[in-house]
């Protein structure tokens, strides 16, 4: 197991270079660089001086070299553990990303946990409750939640809460509380402004969930086996939760992989849309202002959590079902 | 004999008061209770011997509270425009001149080739080094004449291709010397978070990220981060002579800001400024103006200059009660939002002798709806106009002045389709072939392309207008899109035919002149750059401007204004020039301009004044309204 | 009776299979049998053709140029029409009156009223400005209107003073069809790539196979984001509505080819192919005539499934300003518009174009989960 | 009828879809007695299958129980007591106890019968623990004499294997193991055979005939394959389209069959032994649909005896001719029982 385990790993380092790679040339085609884009905000805000330093930063940067030297020379590096820096705040990228991580997972588990939590305990309802009216109502509100675009979610539940309150929740912390530390008021206004892209999320993504699990379920329980187990008289319980419900689990374990990039790089324009903190919109940002090193990392690192979360998904299916442990 | 002794008695207590006065300042709690605790010099030792007083703008403020803002980027560009611009001199804040600042007083030689600077005295850095000599020396040896450091010489050292010289007299006294006159150095070396702003470094603490200094370091990144604008707040450690230096910068978050204990400035009354005891910006990502409305509206913001848009403005005005705010209209300043930059040197010959038809760019402008514009842009809020320079610049303030002003900027810009027509046709842009577009007068086809810089919205809106426009009148127009990189290289090329530059301000020679004349080889030189460069090299390089052509006149006006010693003479030539452009115009075509640039600011936020320009932060606005005088009326 | 399968009472399923068998019914009859019983399916089926039939004839049913800028009147609320006017009076043909704007001077919002005087009455096929259908058919007659000077703002104006209404029809053609061409495009690429690899094995499978595995690895809306980068800012309109559409195709496709891939797998030792190839059939032949229309049904679904997707994709990218931009008309683009504060609060009107895009996402949902449902024995 | 071990009457089943009602199950009655077996025959869609889901009430929606009894005698607390089962819900308590306790069934499809998540060990566990209160360690242990009592060797590894592991016969004994395990007064065997090849069904069927005499119970046997029912069956019910059309031991079935659509089953079916001249005999026409059964004896459009004006009006009704042989046909009785849906005219 472990040297199966060892095996994938190993193969995840071509993938990801070649992901890096490919995230490298995708953001070297536009024309420009990232200086020329600072160049011309510079320009336009009248410092003119700033442009004459154009050769000067391109030099600093590196970036007056040729791209493939330019992607060795960080490849190199990145297998040393050095992401290099961020063009735009000439950070270490690994601070910046190390920075991020933290109020990123904060709401991404959050949202995971509560979308899957939700999805899968109102469908497994709506599933064992077909056609009731219950099942018809949270049918419907999981068709509007998939139709419904997160952002506009949270836009909504922004404005809403500045109109009860007076109170303007973007971001996820007060700034009298940014870089403090932790303390019982900073955990109050911490979740005073996470349910705002929580509940955004967590309406589409139950939504996902829920039907997914709902046919599933649906699919298991017309299954013979399930017959049988009533005939055998086993409590209504133990046959939905112990076996349909582990057989429906399928879907959603495969799904796992693009799961775990979700975490970090779900919801973006909702990210945007609440100025969160958070990867995503340093991701978005990176990306515009081709801020080289720190876009290709973030990319890299989802391309990592992917090939990880396949993995896992890989694995926890062969944990939970037999034919594929003895395939 | 009793009037004599009045008069005695009179300077007696105003010298004494004066004495007094000197000798006795206040300071802000928190710094006394520092003193008494011994952490800090008192603050007659802080102070400098002769600190430079600050006339409130309303009244003299008290003490406190913590200022809320927003910036837009970890650039924190913003944010430097009110705690960094503190430069040899300062702008009036009514931008009408200048004052002395870090410099107390300055003599020119007569031809202006040298200029004598005295830096006021007893400055201290943040951490309580003096300020001197030494320190704006720095800049000039270790960095700019340094070659391991990339940094390029400030425009304006260099003169007639020269770098200045710098001689040391003593450690508040330096002498400048150029190859030729420069008269106006001193002004053009104070605007902004830039130029002396960001040249006078501390020495005594950028010397350890110095290779030169410290074999330990072996590149100049950090010492270059530390003196670029751009990364420069992101140390705290760093020290500063604002009134207010950073403590505390999350990224993409926050960065908080506390008084400078050092900071040099005082009040009427003797009291040290700034009044406000911090600032804390939050870092917004993704759209600012989005976050700065929905701050505004509830209240959380203190003042905020930038990045408040003009849509907005209802928005903003009726929730004002609610939020305990108002809404100060400063003036964007700038001359056209977005200016057409008509280019002169096209590698379509026949498209150049158009442009240099002058019923042909009247044509182009009279067509424009620019009220339309306005209504559609700026909520009718704009002013449509001509290209013309700010009216609050210096050489208009004469009667004559502000007549050519007027003129200037009203020529040309009614809205008439018809005459617009008539010009066309006059010069036998007609249509020949039936399609409903004009064709050049040697009967090939004519399309105008204007091009611009992409994620602007509000010239996109404009140029969908402007096309609409344009057609109806026959002159078949497309949109395009550059970066910068390829505006520069198609403009060299002579590619770009208009292009639509946006939000445009200039200031008669102190902020790019080139907008008027085409004198420099960059981007934003009007009517393109290779004229510009042509000027800047001597010829040397780049395309001649037509002979006997205005752009000609032009080069030689502008070459007349800068080389005048004497105001008066500036004026003259100055307006000398912009005769030519109303003569021959129009040149460049401007279209809506001076947008007003709301600030909101707290109701009890005080000592802000009325006016302020901010499109260009050659300008320096907040910082030039001398932010450390604002105060929160505690009532 | 088909229900009961879906029921999944063994027994019921068991009727049912004998039932089917017993009936003589081609299995497209069947689906389509059990397609209509899906009554949200259906109503999503018709909803959809009524939107795309909408889009096609978007010039007819928009009473003004989308593109049309009304200075006047501009983020003017909706502008209804009237069957009673001020004075109690009854008309029988609606009307709208006309409306006079200023600008209040305290907060410089533009204020609209209506003049009772002025009334135009709604119209029917009255001419207007020029518009093409389907780029063939050049007219000026439009479903309905008012006479000039008046106008007819349904659904108010957005902030540059154009029609909403009509810009919604508009962006119904370019946010209607990047999801079906996307989709097309994914159909095409993945259900080619999928045969042929199924059906040619070896080392070209190989090849596919981890070329799908590496683009489905890279997470989507990353490399939607940094693709749509790419396209450049001054591509002509069209051009960048394909690329926006390719895009948008470009990281589906491999989902698809790799379903498709096996259940070639499984028709490929299937008796009438084998019979093909022993019949000298081409690999060309036996792929469109034997092996594409056997998966059809179950591409058909994952098609109708996948379209959502897009429209969703394009929203997003426009929103960001990296997808459909101006002059072109999308959905995504009229909501770029809502991520402003001030139209929240003070225009909720300019929204209503989110009412289209969901509406059409939920219809969607609905279509594909009937034609799932339709096509069960495929969807395995 | 004294001491039946279990009594149906007048059972109905409908499914309610969405294009109408089915009838699945429309007043059937039959009875089995201890230790007997009663065969259920019939062909596909008739109803038979259904009938034993609703012993158990394993019927789902949109299927129903709408009418009848089920009484089944039981022993509680060492007194015989009769019970009816529709008494009970589908999810009480008292029906799970009955069920794969008192009443056990087996499936027709072994291969999907089991949860593939779970070994075989954990499965017969499972169906000991839910009615006995043993340790889960005593449960293997019986789980591995059932195996062996289902005669399948090497038990002990068994129990770690999973379904997939298993061949169809094998399963098809995990399953019947399991049925046994609570000691089942009756088992109902729906089909257990059919998807079995021909050589493990023989066995399969001597197995359950040898488990059957050692456990004393009763068996419902349901089958569309009357060679099965010859061999299985000591009485024998004859469904179709949801009623019983005739009912007789397995004896007279065979040789005397009394309803046309049992005499058309019994031609349908090859003879071992006999010489066939020509094609074998098929019912003819098809089954019609559920939604549309036709008015009067349901046979009639099939039926070679079928007389116009009698058969297409109203439902035979149940008509004893010798012993316990009942018959539903005009040949036999003119008596109808109601209308075209067995309600009382």
């Amino acid at each position: 197991m472990t040297r199966y385990i060892v095996r994938r790993l190993l193969q995840f380092i071509p993938s990801m270079i070649l992901i890096a790679f490919v995230g490298f040339v995708i953001m070297e085609l536009p024309p420009g660089d990232y200086v020329s884009n600072y160049i011309r905000a510079q320009a336009l805000a009248g410092n003119q001086d700033m442009v004459a330093q154009e050769a000067a930063l391109r030099q600093q940067f590196g970036l007056d070299q040729p791209f493939l030297i330019r992607f060795a020379n960080w490849t190199i590096n990145l297998i040393r553990g050095d992401f290099g820096i961020s063009l735009a705040t000439r950070m270490p990228v690994s601070e910046i990303i190390g920075s991020k991580l933290g109020a990123t997972v904060a709401v991404s588990l959050c949202v995971f946990i509560l979308s899957w939590a939700i999805g899968i305990a109102l469908g497994v309802y709506s599933a064992t409750h077909q056609y009731s009216k219950t099942d018809n109502f949270l049918t419907t509100i999981s068709f509007i939640g998939l139709g419904l675009p997160d952002f506009l979610i949270a836009l909504a539940f922004l404005v809403l809460a500045w109109q009860l309150t007076g109170q303007v929740l973007t971001g996820l912390q007060s700034p009298e509380f940014i870089g403090k530390p932790f303390s019982i008021p900073l955990l109050l206004d911490f979740l005073k402004h996470l349910w705002i892209p929580v509940t955004a999320v967590v309406v589409t993504g139950m939504a996902w969930v829920m039907r997914v699990m709902r046919g599933n379920l649906l699919n298991e329980l017309g299954k013979n086996y399930v017959t049988a187990l009533r005939a055998k008289g086993v409590p209504e319980r133990t046959v939905i939760w112990k076996h349909a419900f582990r057989n429906a689990l399928h879907p959603l374990i495969g799904a796992l992989s693009q799961t775990l990039a979700f975490l970090v790089n779900g919801f973006v324009i909702t990210s945007v849309v609440l100025d969160l903190p958070t990867i995503q919109v340093t991701y978005l940002d990176a990306t515009q202002a081709q801020d080289l090193f720190l876009a290709g990392t973030i990319l890299t690192l989802i391309g990592f959590l992917v090939l990880l979360g396949t993995l896992v998904s890989d694995l926890l299916l062969a944990w939970l079902d037999p034919r594929i442990r003895f395939s | 004999m009793m009037k004599r002794l009045l008069l005695i008695a009179l300077l007696v207590l105003a010298l004494s008061s004066t004495v007094i006065a000197q000798q006795t300042y206040n300071e802000a709690p928190a710094l006394a209770e520092k003193v008494a605790a011994g952490e800090l010099p008192p603050v007659e030792e802080r102070l400098p011997p002769e600190p430079l007083v600050i006339e409130p703008v309303e009244q003299v403020g008290e003490y406190g509270g913590t200022w809320r803002m927003l910036d837009q980027n970890n650039e924190l560009g913003f944010t430097l425009m009110t705690t960094g611009v503190e430069g040899f001199l300062k702008w009036n804040r009514d931008a009408s001149g200048f004052r002395p600042n870090v410099l107390e007083s300055w003599e020119w030689n007569d031809d202006a080739t040298e200029v004598t600077v005295h830096f006021r005295e007893g400055i201290r850095w943040s951490d309580g080094e003096p300020l001197t000599v030494d320190d704006y020396l720095f800049w000039w040896n270790d960095m700019v004449l340094d070659e391991t450091v990339p940094l390029d010489p400030a425009s304006g050292t260099v003169v007639g291709g020269e770098l200045m010289t710098l001689e040391k007299i003593d450690d508040y006294t330096l002498k400048f010397t150029f190859a030729a006159p420069n008269p106006l150095f001193l002004e053009a070396h104070s605007r902004g978070p830039w130029n002396s702003s960001q040249s006078l470094v501390p020495e005594h603490y950028m010397r350890q990220f110095h290779p030169r200094y410290n074999s330990e370091v072996t590149d100049t990144t950090e010492l270059m981060n530390r003196y670029n604008t751009s990364t420069r707040l992101h140390y705290p450690d760093m020290p500063t002579i604002g009134p207010w230096m950073v403590t505390n910068y999350v990224p993409d978050q926050l960065a908080t800001f506390t008084r400078n204990p050092y900071y040099w400035k005082v009040d009427t009354e003797g009291n040290q400024l700034p009044y406000i005891d911090n600032i804390q910006v939050e870092i917004a990502s993704g759209p600012v103006p989005e976050q700065v409305a929905l701050k505004a509206i509830a209240g959380e913001l203190d003042m905020q200059v930038r990045d408040v848009a003009l849509q907005d403005v209802p928005l903003i005005l009726e929730n004002a009660e609610a939020g305990n705010y108002r809404v100060i209209m400063w003036d964007r300043g700038d001359f056209a939002w977005p200016w057409l930059m008509l280019m002169y040197d096209l590698a379509d010959d026949g498209l150049e002798d158009l442009m240099y038809t002058q019923e042909f760019r009247q044509a182009l402008s009279v067509a424009i709806n620019r009220d339309r514009i306005n209504e559609v842009t700026a909520l009718g809020l704009a002013t449509p106009r001509q290209f013309s320079m700010l009216p609050q610049a210096e050489e208009f303030q004469s009667p004559e002045g502000q007549a050519l002003y007027e003129e200037w900027a009203n020529s040309y810009i009614e809205y008439d389709p018809e005459q617009a027509a008539s010009l066309l046709d006059s010069i036998g842009v007609v249509d020949t072939d039936g399609d409903g577009f004009r064709e050049r007068p040697d009967g090939t086809p004519l399309e105008l392309v204007v091009t611009t810089f992409p994620d602007n919205p509000k010239v996109d809106q404009t140029l969908e207008l402007l096309q609409q426009d344009w057609q109806a009148v026959g002159i078949k127009t497309a949109l395009n899109l550059m970066t910068w990189d390829e505006y520069t290289t198609a403009n060299q090329a002579g590619e770009v035919q208009i292009f639509a530059w946006p939000s445009a301000a200039g200031w008669g020679l102190l902020s790019a002149p080139t907008v008027w004349a085409p004198i420099e080889g960059v981007q934003w030189s009007m009517a393109g750059m290779n004229i510009g460069q042509y000027y800047q090299t001597g010829g040397a390089e780049g395309v001649p401007p037509r002979e006997g052509s205005m752009l000609e006149r032009l080069q030689e006006a502008y070459s007349r204004a800068v080389s005048a010693t004497t105001a008066e003479e500036r004026n003259a030539a100055l307006l000398a020039a912009y005769r030519i452009h109303i003569d021959e115009g129009p040149i460049t075509i401007g279209t809506i301009g001076q947008h007003p640039s709301p600030v909101v600011v707290r109701n009890n936020f005080r000592n802000v004044p009325e006016t302020g320009l901010v499109a260009s932060w050659d300008l320096g606005y907040p910082g030039t309204a001398d932010p450390e005088q604002f105060f929160f009326d505690q009532e | 009776m088909e229900i009961l399968r879906k029921t999944g009472n063994q027994t019921g399923a068991r009727i049912a299979r004998k039932e089917d068998e017993a009936k003589v019914v081609s299995v497209r009859r069947l689906m389509w049998l059990r397609f209509k019983r899906n009554r949200l399916a259906v109503i999503g089926g018709i909803f959809l053709l009524l939107m795309y039939l909408a889009a096609i004839f978007a010039g007819f049913i928009a009473p003004n140029d989308p593109t049309m800028v009304h200075s006047q009147y501009v983020s003017m609320a909706p502008h209804g029409l009237n069957f009673v006017d001020t004075d109690g009076n009854f008309h029988l043909i609606p009307f709208v009156y006309g409306v006079k704007s200023a600008v209040d001077p305290a907060t410089f919002r533009k204020t609209f009223q209506i003049i009772p005087e002025e009334k135009y009455p709604l119209q029917f096929f009255v001419r207007g400005s020029e518009y093409t259908i389907l780029g063939i058919f050049r007219t000026d007659i439009h479903l309905f209107g008012v006479e000039e000077p008046g106008k007819l703002f349904l659904f108010g104006t957005d902030t540059q003073g154009r029609d909403i209404f009509s810009r919604v029809w508009f962006g119904a053609q370019v946010s209607l069809s990047v999801g079906l061409l996307g989709v097309f495009l994914t159909l095409v690429f993945g259900s080619i790539i999928g045969i042929a690899s199924g059906y040619i094995g070896g080392l070209f499978d190989d090849i596919i196979q981890r070329v799908i595995e590496l683009l489905m690895s890279f997470p989507q809306l990353p490399l939607w984001l940094a693709l749509a980068a790419l396209v450049p800012d001054n591509w002509p309109s069209d051009r960048i509505y394909f690329a926006i559409t390719i895009v948008l195709a470009i990281l589906s496709w491999g989902a698809l080819a790799r379903q498709t891939r096996s259940m070639v797998y499984a028709l490929r030792e299937a008796d009438f192919v084998t019979a093909a190839r022993y019949s000298n059939c081409s690999d060309w032949r036996i792929i469109t005539r034997h092996l594409l229309p056997n998966t059809m049904s179950h591409i058909i679904v994952i098609a109708t499934t996948a379209i959502p997707g897009m429209i969703l994709g394009e929203t997003a990218l426009s929103f960001l300003g990296l997808g459909i931009r101006s002059p072109l008309i999308s959905w995504g683009l009229l909501l770029t518009d809502a991520q402003h504060i001030r139209v929240l609060v003070q225009q909720p009107w300019i929204l209503t174009p989110a009412i289209f895009v969901i509406a059409t996402i939920i219809a969607f949902n609905f279509l594909g989960d009937g034609l799932r449902d339709a096509a069960d024995p495929f969807a395995k | 009828m004294t001491n039946m071990l279990l009594q149906i009457k007048d059972l109905r089943t409908h499914f309610f879809t969405e294009s109408g009602v089915v009838r699945a199950v429309d007043g059937v009655s039959f009875d089995i007695a201890p230790g007997k077996t009663l065969g259920v025959v019939g062909e596909s869609g008739c109803g038979k299958s259904v009938t034993g889901y609703s012993i158990l009430q394993l019927i789902n929606p949109p299927g129903r129980i709408v009418g009848g009894q089920i009484l089944f005698e039981r022993e509680k607390n060492g007194r015989k007591e009769v019970v009816d089962l529709l008494k009970y819900g589908a999810r009480s308590e008292d029906i799970r106890q009955i069920r794969g306790n008192e009443i056990a069934m087996i499936f027709q499809e072994p291969m999907t019968s089991l949860d593939p998540l779970f070994t075989v060990g954990d499965q017969l566990a499972e169906a000991i623990l839910v009615h006995q209160k043993v340790s889960k360690r005593s449960a293997l242990d019986r789980a591995t004499e059932l195996l062996d009592k289902v005669r399948l060797p090497q038990a002990r590894e068994l129990l770690n294997k999973y379904p997939h592991q298993l061949s169809g016969g094998m399963r098809q004994r995990v399953m019947i193991a399991m049925a046994l395990s609570g000691q089942p007064k009756l088992l109902i065997a729906d089909e257990p055979t059919t998807a079995l090849d021909v050589t493990t069904e023989g066995q399969i069927l001597d197995l359950m005939q040898s488990l059957q005499e050692e456990f004393g119970m009763a068996m419902l046997f349901i089958t569309h394959d009357l060679g099965v029912i010859a061999e299985m069956a000591e009485e024998v019910v004859v469904m179709y389209l949801g009623r019983v059309v005739e009912k007789t031991d397995v004896r007279t079935l065979f040789d005397a069959p009394k309803h046309p659509y049992t005499r058309a089953l019994l031609e349908s079916i090859p003879k071992v032994g006999h010489k066939h001249d020509g094609p074998l005999q098929t019912i003819e026409g098809m089954v019609p649909s559920p939604f549309n059964i036709p008015q009067g004896c349901p046979f009639h459009p099939r039926c070679a005896r079928f007389m116009p004006g009698i058969c297409d009006e109203a439902v035979p009704a149940e008509t004893p001719l010798e012993r316990s042989h009942t018959v539903r046909c005009y040949l036999y009785s003119e008596q109808a029982e109601g209308d075209r849906y067995g309600n009382p005219a």
